[in-house]
């Protein structure tokens, strides 16, 4: 605190420790915003980070040390389950500013942040065009892992089906792995087979789709460029506002001298605040009617406006 | 005569052995060469590299006076140079067709099986083998499978001839029409050389080099020469060739089988209704051809296989379907056909073999440890009792020659037996030397008061030391004779099948 | 001519000078791999030695990132010597951390001399459970160990999934379930050795293993029967050794040990039953016996080469600027030269004039 | 639960099991030959996945299938040197040699496809399309199962007999069946051991690494650390299960692949259980398969047994 009214700090450098892999949705979405960060420049800050290859376990709580010890890094954001890492080192390093990511988490306070992430809010909006779309009146979704934030995802898509159309019914399939495309193909087309016309895909393998000339959802990520032809619209993830909030955070330490306030709870930013977005395929769009798209955009308006709200269900998700 | 191949000043050198030292030796066309010596004398070792199997490291190789480079055996095949090694080199998965045509076809996608097999009638034709050329190997009798390795080397062209102990798996028959066809051949002016541990074999060649440790000790014309100066060449001191047997009256009953019957694998029946019994002081010879249920009487008298039915009466005591372990603690000691499969670890040292299966034994164990001091010394012991010729004790029982292993197997099951000693074909490979030794040995226990059963396809060990001889086919006792009283002759007829007289034994039973 | 001869005798020497032009080899590849990619070569070996052995700290990373790995060492060496080609480590591993998982729900509030030894003796009794069916499914059923294993480890992984997530032991409430099961009780951590270090006492296990394994294999009759097994089981059999039960035994014995990592692992270094620090653990000690040559006394030495190796692997990811997937690349170069050493060592070269 | 008896699910089902089993197809038969050679390899999971890296890197780098289907084919064989060199020229124990290779492969792989994108969006390729063959995919149920598939997968079926008239009905496949047996026999006949070893396990080699490499290509559109999951064990499994001969390494990975879209189907028919019973379904089946089953063991004589002259 005595050395922020000396001067404002004009830099931030960021340590990132990955948990999968730039070239995934979870990480690849983070670097992208703090790209977005780097150009808009918050408080004047230059803006510089470097990551780390995905580390678990203790080999995390070693880099965060390597990191922290450096001197050199004013945030330490660690990109999933780190909390049991971060309680090791965020006393001995009470300047340093530790973020940790998504469920698994323990909310410890102080000078580590806990960001959430929520896609369900436009999981709910694609779940209710694909209840409009669907002539099967079945929709499919293929997840990964069970956990918190994709249960979210997937509860919501079907919730919002049923608003859209009652009749819509649901099958569901996690495959136990993060990287097995051929193994979630196989899932997709199960699905398929069993009469989903339309797939929420978690996974990431649009080829099933593309070969069966179905349309599906991406998700937490743009992923139109994987597949132009089928992707008609993604839910994503924008920790643009994730970002700016540890970075005023930070900025109000460092600068204001304010202590950290690191939240216990979730902490979430919601659609209306940039947290996700509902990013559709304008090359697909004639797929749409326009009534459906009327609807769409109003209920989308609605939620922006925080007329409606969407549920938070993380129960596991069952076929119905 | 002119020389076939003469091979000059030849040395092997293996890890730690000479096997071959300076050898000279030469072989004329036309004649059988017969290589005579002790187990590891380098036998084997000198035909390997003959053949160019093993590389000399000093030495050279004249084929019609002419020196040759021979690198591999296939410079050795194409100087129509062909050899039966000691060993089967055979595929047991494939049939004799196939195991005599891999590798000799050197062009073509197809396996071109029709000239192979058109070829190769002509060879059995012309001497008289009769083969099924479609049978697998393994299917075959190991005195049919040594037809098989023949025929690979007649099937190759060979005019100078290798047979690395041939006939230690045929039987008196098989190996008589072996030689007459060994004869046809030198008549049509190949060249043989020849190793036998088998006086009888060796008398009926032109000439004999005799090995010792490597070097050659002599080579003489055979019809200068007599079995008894060969084999006091061969071992380097006299050797009695019949053993004497002291005349004991047998004591009690010790093992009484009745009914016996077992299954193989394919629940084929490969023992049927056994019976037989064996008293203290006695010796119960098992003749019969390799394969007629031998092993599997073993194997079930000592426990490693279950029998199917009968009874087994051991000291009074039932055993049958016993293990092997309970068998061992009984007293029985048994000596396996298969040395170095089924009664040595070959990797292990000589102390360790000499208590193999005898590892848990307090004698031999400090609390949960096992005393290296008793086992060392107890070997050494055995080392000395029955002259196992080795460095030392620490020596990999694997490294050491037939005829040693098989004294490391004898020194730990007369040690540990009491009773009663299996012995199947106990002096199979083995130099006269060895077999003399075992055969006094055998007869040491009888006199002690065991009761032994011992099989052999040698019939000159069942008459040398038998009391009374039991003759097997198919799985079946064909008759239990007295050698007294019968002749080898009336033997041979019973091994093949015809069943004899069992007066003798109903005798001494009921007695 | 040069050519290579069989030595009678292995010459300590030439085998050191063997391993130590292995180690270099390896090394050297390494380093062209690096360089490679653009890196500084110096700064990244400096980074590796740092993180291996350069501080106290580094140190005491090394061994507790060996310590599992000369546990399943360890149980590849028992199985591996009596030629039982059980791939099963890595399944026992698991095992042993949801066997002491669930010991430590049982033996809550124990004093720590009886919880400990509680806990683990749950762990290896899960593990044990495992190669015991195993064994059963060789013995009885005649199926070939290295499927069975294979699909038990399977099978192990997503009985842990469930467990987590759907089943009883996922954690519930405020922070909600991610494939990890509640933080254990702080009265469950295995203590320190040097006060606030890493440094678990569980470290010291894999040591006390294979002094015993050692002693074990060259001093006792299981040891030899389980050497035999591997030479010549056959021979074992005519001599009264009861195939099946020895077995049993060495694939229990063997499951135990694995799983005896997995159980450290828990207790001293995660303190909540999660599989991401576990994978690769069983994977990793086969090569760790392998390398160590199978002999318990090599495993230790291989276990610390590979604990060294991954936990310099941070140091130069960070402060090298190379991916740390160099790491596994890195091991299985040396791997391979070590593998070559091997075989140089039992040679000698020597000038030969071709015979004629 | 019903819902498994309709046709469309039935057909999904067993379209699917051909999907599952075609790349491991490859991979088995590959691995056979390198078997039945003699040589243990338990590098399959490496081999595998170089083939897959090998082919993603061809594949986006060049934007040609079949340029990228060579380069698993030859990344394979290039694994089959070093697996050769290891275990017929120092004749170090396979095992070691083949988990060696997994190591040195998955480390290497990932490491140059870290360098490879550094840091960019990973670009992705677009795979094999399903080639239907006209007339035969008209044939109800039969026709959309096995005669709309990938060009590759009709390959692998045929590899099957090719790899039986290999062994069996060729000279060359009788030499390489003695390599596994004895391979003594062709020595003492002057024939190079180690000449045929390393000929055998580069071709095994190179089928099992386009094994990986049709995975890659008939079923993804990028690489991701450890791609292949596994599947090499599942080979090395298969091999064992089906008893070293063709047909039997066809049934035990067409039953495998059976079992495992059969989980599949299941649990997207909404079957209630957890998902990772489903999911284990498989592995417990095949112990469950192999526990009946009882046959004389096939697995060549001196496999895994490293073949020195003196
Ligand atoms: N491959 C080998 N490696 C090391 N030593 C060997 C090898 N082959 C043979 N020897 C040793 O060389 C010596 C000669 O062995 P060789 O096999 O030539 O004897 P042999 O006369 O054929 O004996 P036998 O009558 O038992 O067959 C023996 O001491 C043997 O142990
Ligand atoms: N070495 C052997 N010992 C005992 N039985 C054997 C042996 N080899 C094969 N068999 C059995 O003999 C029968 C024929 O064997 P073979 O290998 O020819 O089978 P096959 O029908 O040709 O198999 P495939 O057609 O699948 O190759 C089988 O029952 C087999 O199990
Ligand atoms: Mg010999
Ligand atoms: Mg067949």
């Amino acid at each position: 605190p005595e050395r922020s009214e000396a001067a404002d700090p004009d830099k931030l450098n960021i340590a990132v420790i990955l948990s999968a892999g730039i070239e995934s949705a979870w990480d690849g979405t983070l670097i992208e915003a703090l790209e977005r960060a780097k150009v808009a420049k918050p408080h004047g800050l230059d803006i510089t980070w470097k990551y780390t290859d995905p580390l678990w376990g203790d080999d995390a709580g070693d880099a965060m040390r390597l990191f922290a010890e450096s001197g050199e890094y004013d945030v330490i954001w660690a990109h999933s389950t780190y909390s049991d890492q971060v309680k090791k080192l965020r006393e001995e390093f009470p300047d340093i500013l530790f973020v940790v990511v998504g469920s698994g988490n323990e909310g410890l306070g102080g000078n580590q942040y806990w960001v959430y992430k929520r896609v369900h809010e436009p999981a709910y909006l694609l779940g209710y065009a694909a209840g409009k779309l669907t002539k099967s009146n079945k929709l499919g979704a293929v997840g990964t892992f069970q956990a918190d934030d994709v249960n979210d995802e997937i509860n919501a898509f079907f919730a919002g089906a049923k608003a859209a159309n009652p009749a819509v019914q649901r099958t569901v399939a996690f495959i136990e792995s993060w990287y097995d495309p051929a193994k979630a193909g196989e899932y997709t087309k199960a699905q398929i087979a069993t009469g989903a016309d339309l797939i929420f895909q978690l996974t990431g393998n649009f080829k099933p789709c593309e070969e069966a000339k179905i349309l599906c959802f991406g998700n937490f990520q743009d992923q139109k460029s994987f597949s132009p032809s089928t992707v008609l619209s993604s839910a994503v993830a924008q920790w643009d506002p994730d970002v700016s909030w540890i970075v005023d955070e930070w900025w109000a330490h460092k600068a204001e001298g304010k202590p950290y306030a690191g939240n216990t709870d979730k902490h979430w930013f919601p659609m209306k605040d940039g947290g996700s977005a509902v990013v559709p395929n304008a090359e697909l769009q004639a797929n749409v009617p326009a009534d459906v798209q009327a609807e769409l955009d109003d209920l989308k308006s609605k939620i922006m406006a925080g007329g409606f709200e969407v549920p938070v269900d993380v129960s596991d998700p069952k076929a119905k | 005569m002119s020389t076939a191949l003469r091979v000059e000043g030849l040395t092997k050198r293996f890890a730690g052995v000479t096997a071959n030292d300076d050898v000279d030796f030469d072989l004329r066309r036309g004649e059988i060469h017969c290589l005579f010596g002790e187990n590891g004398a380098g036998k084997s070792t000198l035909s390997s590299c003959i053949f160019g199997f093993y590389r000399p490291d000093k030495g050279e190789i004249l084929l019609h006076d002419q020196p040759v480079h021979i690198a591999s055996p296939m410079d050795a095949i194409r100087h129509g140079i062909g050899m039966v090694h000691q060993h089967f080199v055979l595929v047991p998965e494939f049939t004799v067709l196939e195991n005599i045509i891999v590798g000799t076809q050197r062009s073509g996608w197809r396996l071109n099986a029709a000239e192979a097999r058109q070829k190769l009638k002509g060879i059995c034709d012309g001497y008289g083998i009769d083969l099924d050329l479609d049978a697998y190997v393994w299917e075959l009798p190991v005195g049919r499978q040594q037809w098989v390795e023949i025929l690979k080397v007649l099937y190759l062209d060979a005019q100078i001839l290798i047979l690395d102990e041939p006939t230690a798996v045929l039987t008196p028959g098989e190996s008589r029409v072996l030689f007459d066809i060994v004869r046809k051949m030198c008549a049509r002016g190949m060249s043989i050389i020849l190793i036998t541990h088998k006086l009888v074999e060796v008398m009926q060649s032109d000439r004999v080099t005799v090995l010792r440790k490597g070097k050659v000790v002599a080579t003489l014309d055979r019809p200068e020469t007599t079995p008894d100066e060969l084999a006091r060449l061969m071992v380097g001191r006299d050797v009695f060739f019949t053993v004497t047997k002291p005349e004991l009256a047998p004591g009690e009953t010790i093992l009484a089988v009745e009914g016996l019957s077992a299954r193989g694998f394919w629940g084929d029946a490969v023992l049927k209704d056994v019976s037989f019994s064996v008293a203290r002081h006695q010796i119960l010879g098992i003749a019969g051809v390799a394969g007629n249920g031998q092993k599997e009487l073993f194997e079930v008298l000592c426990g490693v296989r279950r029998p199917a039915a009968g009874s087994i009466i051991f000291k009074g005591e039932e055993v049958a379907g016993m293990s092997p372990r309970a068998m061992m603690d009984r007293g029985v000691g048994h000596i396996p056909d298969d040395r170095f499969r089924e009664g040595l670890v070959p990797e292990f040292s000589v102390a360790e073999n000499v208590v193999l299966g005898w590892q848990r034994n307090p004698k031999y164990c400090k609390g949960p440890l096992m005393d290296r001091d008793a086992i060392t010394g107890l070997a050494r012991e055995m080392i000395g009792e029955y002259q196992i010729a080795t460095r030392d004790e620490h020596v990999a029982a694997g490294k050491l020659s037939g005829g040693n292993a098989q004294k490391i197997i004898i020194a730990r099951e007369f040690l540990h037996a009491s009773g009663l000693v299996l012995a199947n074909q106990p002096t199979r490979g083995l130099d006269v030397g060895v077999i003399e030794y075992v055969q006094t040995q055998l007869l040491k226990k009888r006199a002690e008061g065991f009761a032994i059963v011992l099989a052999s396809e040698e019939l000159s060990d069942l008459f040398n030391l038998a009391d009374l001889i039991a003759v097997m086919f198919k799985g079946e006792i064909m008759g239990i004779v007295d050698p007294r009283t019968v002749t080898v002759a009336e033997v041979g007829v019973m091994m093949a099948g015809r069943r004899g007289e069992t007066a003798a034994s109903k005798k001494r039973v009921s007695a | 001519m040069i050519v290579f001869e069989r030595r009678m005798e292995a010459n300590a020497l030439w085998t050191l000078a063997s391993f130590i032009m292995a180690i270099v080899a390896g090394l050297a590849a390494s380093a062209i791999l690096i360089a490679s990619t653009g890196a500084n070569v110096p700064d990244v070996f400096g980074a590796l030695l740092q993180g291996s052995v350069g501080s106290p700290k580094a140190l005491a990373t090394t061994l507790v990132k060996a310590a599992p790995l000369i546990l399943t060492g360890l149980a590849t060496v028992i199985a591996f010597r009596a030629q039982i080609w059980s791939i099963g480590q890595e399944g026992q591993v698991f095992a042993g951390a949801m066997g002491g998982y669930l010991g430590a729900q049982l033996l809550a509030g124990l004093p720590p001399v009886l919880f400990f030894p509680g806990v683990l003796a749950f762990g290896m009794a899960a593990g044990m459970g495992l190669g015991w069916i195993a064994a059963v499914l060789r013995s009885r059923f005649a199926v070939n160990e290295i499927i069975s294993t294979v699909m038990l480890n399977y099978l192990v992984v997503y009985l842990l999934s469930w467990l987590l997530q759907g089943g009883p032991w996922g954690e519930t409430g405020g922070t909600v379930a991610y494939h990890q099961s509640p933080m254990l009780p702080d009265a469950a951590f295995l203590p320190a050795l040097f006060g606030s270090s890493r440094l678990h006492a569980g470290v010291l296990l894999p040591f006390l293993a294979a002094a015993i394994c050692a002693l074990v294999m060259s001093r006792t009759p299981l040891g030899y029967e389980i050497r035999g097994l591997g030479y010549n089981p056959e021979a074992l059999r005519h001599k009264g050794v009861d195939i099946a039960r020895t077995v049993s035994v060495i694939m229990m014995a063997s499951a135990a040990l694995a799983a005896l990592a997995g159980a450290i692992e828990l207790f001293g270094v995660s303190h909540r039953l999660r599989a991401d620090n576990l994978i690769g653990l069983g994977y990793a000690g086969i090569i760790v016996g392998m390398i160590g040559g199978l002999s318990p006394i090599g495993t230790v030495f291989a276990g610390l080469f590979f604990g060294g190796l991954a936990s310099g692997a941070v140091y130069m990811r960070v402060l090298g600027d190379v991916p740390a997937s160099l790491v596994p690349a890195m091991q299985g170069i040396t791997l391979f030269f070590f593998l070559c050493a091997g075989v140089l060592a039992r040679y000698r070269i020597v000038m030969k004039v071709a015979v004629q | 639960m019903s819902q498994l008896f309709q046709e469309a699910i039935i057909i999904s089902i067993l379209a699917s099991t051909i999907r599952i089993m075609t790349p491991l197809l490859f991979s088995a038969m590959g691995e056979l030959i390198t078997q039945r050679a003699g040589i243990w390899n338990m590098g399959v999971e490496g081999t595998m996945l170089t083939g897959a890296f090998a082919a993603y890197l061809v594949a986006t780098a060049t934007g040609s299938l079949w340029l990228a289907v060579l380069a698993a084919v030859v990344a394979g064989a290039l694994m089959g040197i070093v697996i050769a060199f290891m275990t017929a020229t120092l004749r170090v124990d396979h095992f070691i040699a083949g988990l060696g290779l997994n190591l040195l492969a998955g480390g290497l792989t990932l490491y140059w496809f870290q360098s490879y994108i550094q840091g960019r969006p990973q670009p992705i390729f677009s795979g094999f399309q399903d080639v239907a063959i006209p007339l035969l995919s008209d044939i109800p149920v039969i026709g959309p199962v096995l005669f709309s598939q990938r060009a590759l997968t009709y390959v692998a079926l045929l590899v099957v007999p090719v790899v039986w008239f290999l062994l069996y009905r060729s000279r060359y496949g009788l030499e390489l069946r003695c390599l596994g047996e004895n391979p003594k026999a062709l020595d003492v006949k002057g024939l190079s051991v180690s000449a045929r070893q390393y000929a055998a396990v580069m071709l095994g080699s190179a089928m099992t690494g386009l094994g990986g490499g049709f995975l890659m290509l008939g079923f993804s559109d990028r690489f991701l650390a450890d791609f292949t999951a596994g599947r090499g064990w599942i080979v090395i499994v298969a091999l064992i299960a089906g008893n070293w001969r063709p047909k039997g390494v066809l049934v035990a990975v067409t039953a495998f692949a059976f079992l495992e879209s059969l989980a599949t189907h299941l649990q997207v028919v909404g079957a209630q259980v957890p998902h990772q019973l489903l999911l284990a379904l498989p592995y417990l089946a095949s112990i469950g398969l192999l526990m009946g089953l009882r046959f004389r063991s096939g697995q060549p004589a001196r496999l895994g047994i490293p073949y020195a002259r003196e």
